[in-house]
């Protein structure tokens, strides 16, 4: 059983940012195809403003839920894209819901994820199969919840939630977008991996690493 | 990329300062270039505020002054702006009665002032969505806003002006954004400064019919037709979204985007209003222009408003903003 | 070449007609397309005319009305009108207080206003030669009258309304135009349609600098440089011209060939106010935009005149053409 | 001695307007070389339309001063070209050189003749060595006189002006243009035969085989 906190969560953002600058120019070149080329610019800087932000706090001091809020804050105001709402309010969302807690345990964190994936559904309003980032997060997010219920612990919960999210973003390729920029496209958008869903798998995968050693 | 500037991370604070400093008599830039605003305010007035990503100049910052916005928030080229700047916009220019937020329909503009929405008192928005090229039924993300913003912010501008109070202002710019409708054509592509090269490929003698306002693809790549064969199609695709509704007077709004010169515009002008006037429509109220640009795109769009007597006294109504004016 | 048009023989008259549809309430077009002229005339008011080639819009048309010039020509593109057009448009708006045409200098225009002039009674011309790309000691043509015109109008044209007479209003317009410089550079060349093909041929990282308005080769071909860099040496180019005169009050004009978008040109503002400023001039009056154009070329002009207390004034007076809109 | 009535003018004009549609593409590339390409399009406007303006006339109520008039008012309204008010100014001259004449004789035509080229000097400012069509008209004009005055007749004075304006148009190569559009260009219109100067001497033999045929 591991025991999260503020520190590690700070470092969960520095993860996630590092992942980020690494995927940058994937991203881009995905969202380019049925997008505007932007994604991995918006999700770098995104989440390099939410590991600075969470890094100028003091952790000693300040709560998950702080923490959280702190970096939805800055994510949201450092990009102008469709992803700066929806992961702001994915970790508004994570933020509520382990509110009060001064450190997280196996179920806090996976109800944490869980939340975020609730989040990113209340925010953008996109079902799974209309080829977003909910088709990473929200099987994702289930996974993790039926892997923690079966006992697997937070390690086990993230790595099934990490395999999911990739399924999912595996199957986007299959799907005509009918939620966010390449919606336009109609068919057009066949055949091509959907750029927020790539990204949410190195999300969540850099979750699980930060999260679980 | 050929483009007047000295770093693609300062084209648009560079920009932002000249736009400033040439219109300085009417307007304020709020702190780390958040928001553009007017210089002297109206208490007790509703408070306008639009914005979007920017590369559409004059939209929207030539169009804050008296008589338009209160406001706008410029966002990175072809980006929304985020929520700190719209908070930070509400709070300089509201007086006391309100905001109301004039958005484009596109999900990341649509969101990021929705949370600003949601993070303020008394806000309230309008969604624009006059593009017909992209059906709305198929697509549930729906139409995309383009032009016809312009007229919904002109027509908002004067009536909050005139005092009306939010929940009306708000009626008022559905029903001029329901009366809107536009659709464009481009001959060449924008070219995005942090991008470096065109946003799309086009042949010599290829046009996108139906583009977006961002270079996005429209209904589909053609050979490029005669003036009156384009306007023949634009004009029947707004006239069929219509329906009934194209009868009488109307606002006809020919807009460059960016790259293509006066002269082919008028006589864009020029085979549209013929057609729309043998369908019914009169026109009684015109604009020729780039209005809503994208960056540097050859290319134009048409846009009809149907009008009524207080929607055309809205519209004749004083303005002075960087962009449009008269009256004052 | 990718232009909205139906056939090149009627860009021009279909771009006319729909430019005075599009401004009926302010414009009427003279038969046969020789001339747009202003509906409403003030008697006993000087007239004033002017002309050109098209292609340079709005430059001339799109000045016409109320506190600007009564009548102006529109020639072929690029091409001088004819002195048949001068006086049809001299009948239509003389009431009798003579008339002033401000030609642009070059050999065509000036020649052909000439023999309008001396087929007519009571007229007087000014010719503009702002250009200070080419130089007038080497080459007895003189300097070419570019983006300054525009100033030269807005200030003779209110003072017209205010009731100068002819001799004053020639000496007035004379003083504005010395008191004008303007140097322009280009990225991209114009298409001509009759040409169908680019003016000139240019590198995807070259310039033309101190390109004339019809595309003319300037002081020289040079790899693309910052705005900084560009503002830098064409400031210097008119602050060195205008020599001790460079101090004080002055219109900075930024303005857009065609196809160079706002964004640009308020980039382009900014750097050179900055420039200007530092060498002791105070920027108390400015415009930026796409005013005196060359078709579709990518690029822009800086245009700085020496204001004083009267020509300020008249910069000021209200203005209601197609164009330039303001006071009323 | 050949005698020269208003419908000898007449056909003069349509001669000079065939053979300007035959040169036109030819103008307009050495236009293209120092100017704006457009010299070709004017001179066969002008001259088309001085032909139909004269053919218009009824040769035998018309006296030559009245055609030549008609003449340069439709070549003046026809171009917008510098060679408008150049080309209408010179059948002014010549008009009003033959005032008062109902035909024309050698001495009449020369006088004409000489007239025009006048006329263009006044009109266009231009001296000899400035690369302008007066290189052309100035010593073809100088040429006839100097012919009719050695007894040489019309049909030699005009033979003589073709030469020199033929070779005036040739010596514009190596001169730097001071007049005109291409005095912009400074040294590099060096090298050039100036437009003008070439139409002029297409001008100049059409007028002398019309005329003495
Ligand atoms: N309504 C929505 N719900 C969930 N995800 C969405 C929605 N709209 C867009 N997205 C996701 O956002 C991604 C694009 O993000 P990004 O490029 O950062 O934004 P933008 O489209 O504004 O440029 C898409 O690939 C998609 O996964
Ligand atoms: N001031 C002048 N005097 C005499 N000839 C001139 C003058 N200016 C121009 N030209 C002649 O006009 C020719 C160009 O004519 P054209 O192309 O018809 O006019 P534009 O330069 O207005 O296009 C030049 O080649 C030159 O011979
Ligand atoms: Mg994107
Ligand atoms: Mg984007
Ligand atoms: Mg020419
Ligand atoms: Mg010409």
């Amino acid at each position: 059983m591991t025991t999260i906190d503020s520190a590690r969560l700070a470092s969960m953002f520095g993860a996630i940012a590092d992942a980020m600058s690494a995927d940058r120019d994937r991203l881009c070149a995905l969202d380019g195809v049925i997008g505007d080329a932007d994604h991995g610019i918006a999700m770098d800087l995104g989440f390099s403003a939410a590991r600075d932000a969470v890094a100028a706090l003091d952790t000693g001091s300040t709560d998950p839920t702080t923490l959280l809020n702190a970096a939805a804050k800055s994510f949201l105001n450092a990009v102008g894209a469709s992803s700066g709402p929806l992961y702001a309010t994915a970790f508004m969302r994570g933020a509520a819901a382990v509110k009060g807690k001064a450190t997280l345990d196996d179920a806090d964190a996976v109800a944490m994820f869980q939340a975020m994936a609730r989040g990113i559904q209340d925010r953008g309003k996109a079902e799974p199969g209309e080829k977003t980032m909910m088709d990473a997060w929200a099987p994702a997010a289930q996974a993790a919840g039926e892997a923690l219920a079966s006992g697997k612990g937070l390690a086990g919960s993230l790595e099934a939630a990490a395999h999911a999210a990739k399924a999912g973003a595996e199957a986007t390729k299959a799907m005509i977008a009918s939620k966010g920029r390449a919606s336009r496209l109609g068919e057009r958008s066949l055949g091509h991996m959907d750029p927020g869903a790539a990204s949410a798998v190195t999300v969540i995968e850099a979750m699980r690493d930060a999260l679980t050693v | 990329m050929k483009k007047f500037m000295n770093s693609v991370d300062t084209v648009l604070t560079e920009s932002l300062d000249g736009f400033i400093a040439a219109h300085a008599d009417i307007l304020v830039l709020g702190d780390e270039h958040k928001f553009v605003r007017r210089r002297a305010l109206r208490p007790g007035k509703v408070a306008l505020i639009s914005g979007g990503g920017s590369g559409h100049e004059p939209l929207h910052g030539g169009f804050v002054g008296h008589g338009m916005l209160d406001a706008a928030c410029p966002g990175q080229v072809f980006t929304s702006p985020t929520p700190d700047q719209m908070l930070a916009a509400a709070v300089a220019v509201d007086t006391g009665a309100g905001c109301l937020f004039i958005v484009k329909n596109y999900e990341g503009d649509v969101m990021n002032f929705e949370m600003a929405a949601e993070m303020s008192e008394g806000v309230q928005q309008i969604v624009t969505n006059d593009d017909v090229a992209v059906e709305n039924s198929s697509y549930t993300t729906g139409r995309r806003g383009v032009a016809g913003t312009l007229v919904v912010e002109k027509i908002v501008g004067a009536a909050a002006e005139h005092g009306l109070a939010l929940a009306p202002l708000k009626a008022l710019g559905e029903r001029v954004n329901t009366a809107t409708r536009s659709m464009g054509v481009a001959l060449t592509s924008c070219t995005v400064p942090a991008a470096g090269k065109p946003t799309f490929d086009i042949g010599d003698s290829e046009m996108e019919f139906g583009v977006g306002i961002h270079g996005e693809p429209g209904r589909r790549r053609d050979t490029l037709k005669s003036a009156d064969a384009i306007a023949e199609e634009i004009c029947a695709a707004i006239l069929g979204d219509l329906g009934d509704r194209a009868k009488g007077p109307a606002l006809l709004f020919v807009n460059g985007f960016g790259g293509t010169p006066l002269m082919e515009l008028y006589l864009m002008y020029n085979s549209a209003r013929r057609i729309f006037e043998k369908h019914g429509v009169t026109v009684t109220r015109s604009l020729v222009g780039s209005y809503v640009t994208s960056l540097d795109m050859a290319g134009c769009s048409i846009t009809l408003t149907m009008l009524d007597a207080e929607t055309t006294a809205f519209w004749d109504a004083p303005v002075h903003t960087a962009a449009l004016r008269w009256g004052m």
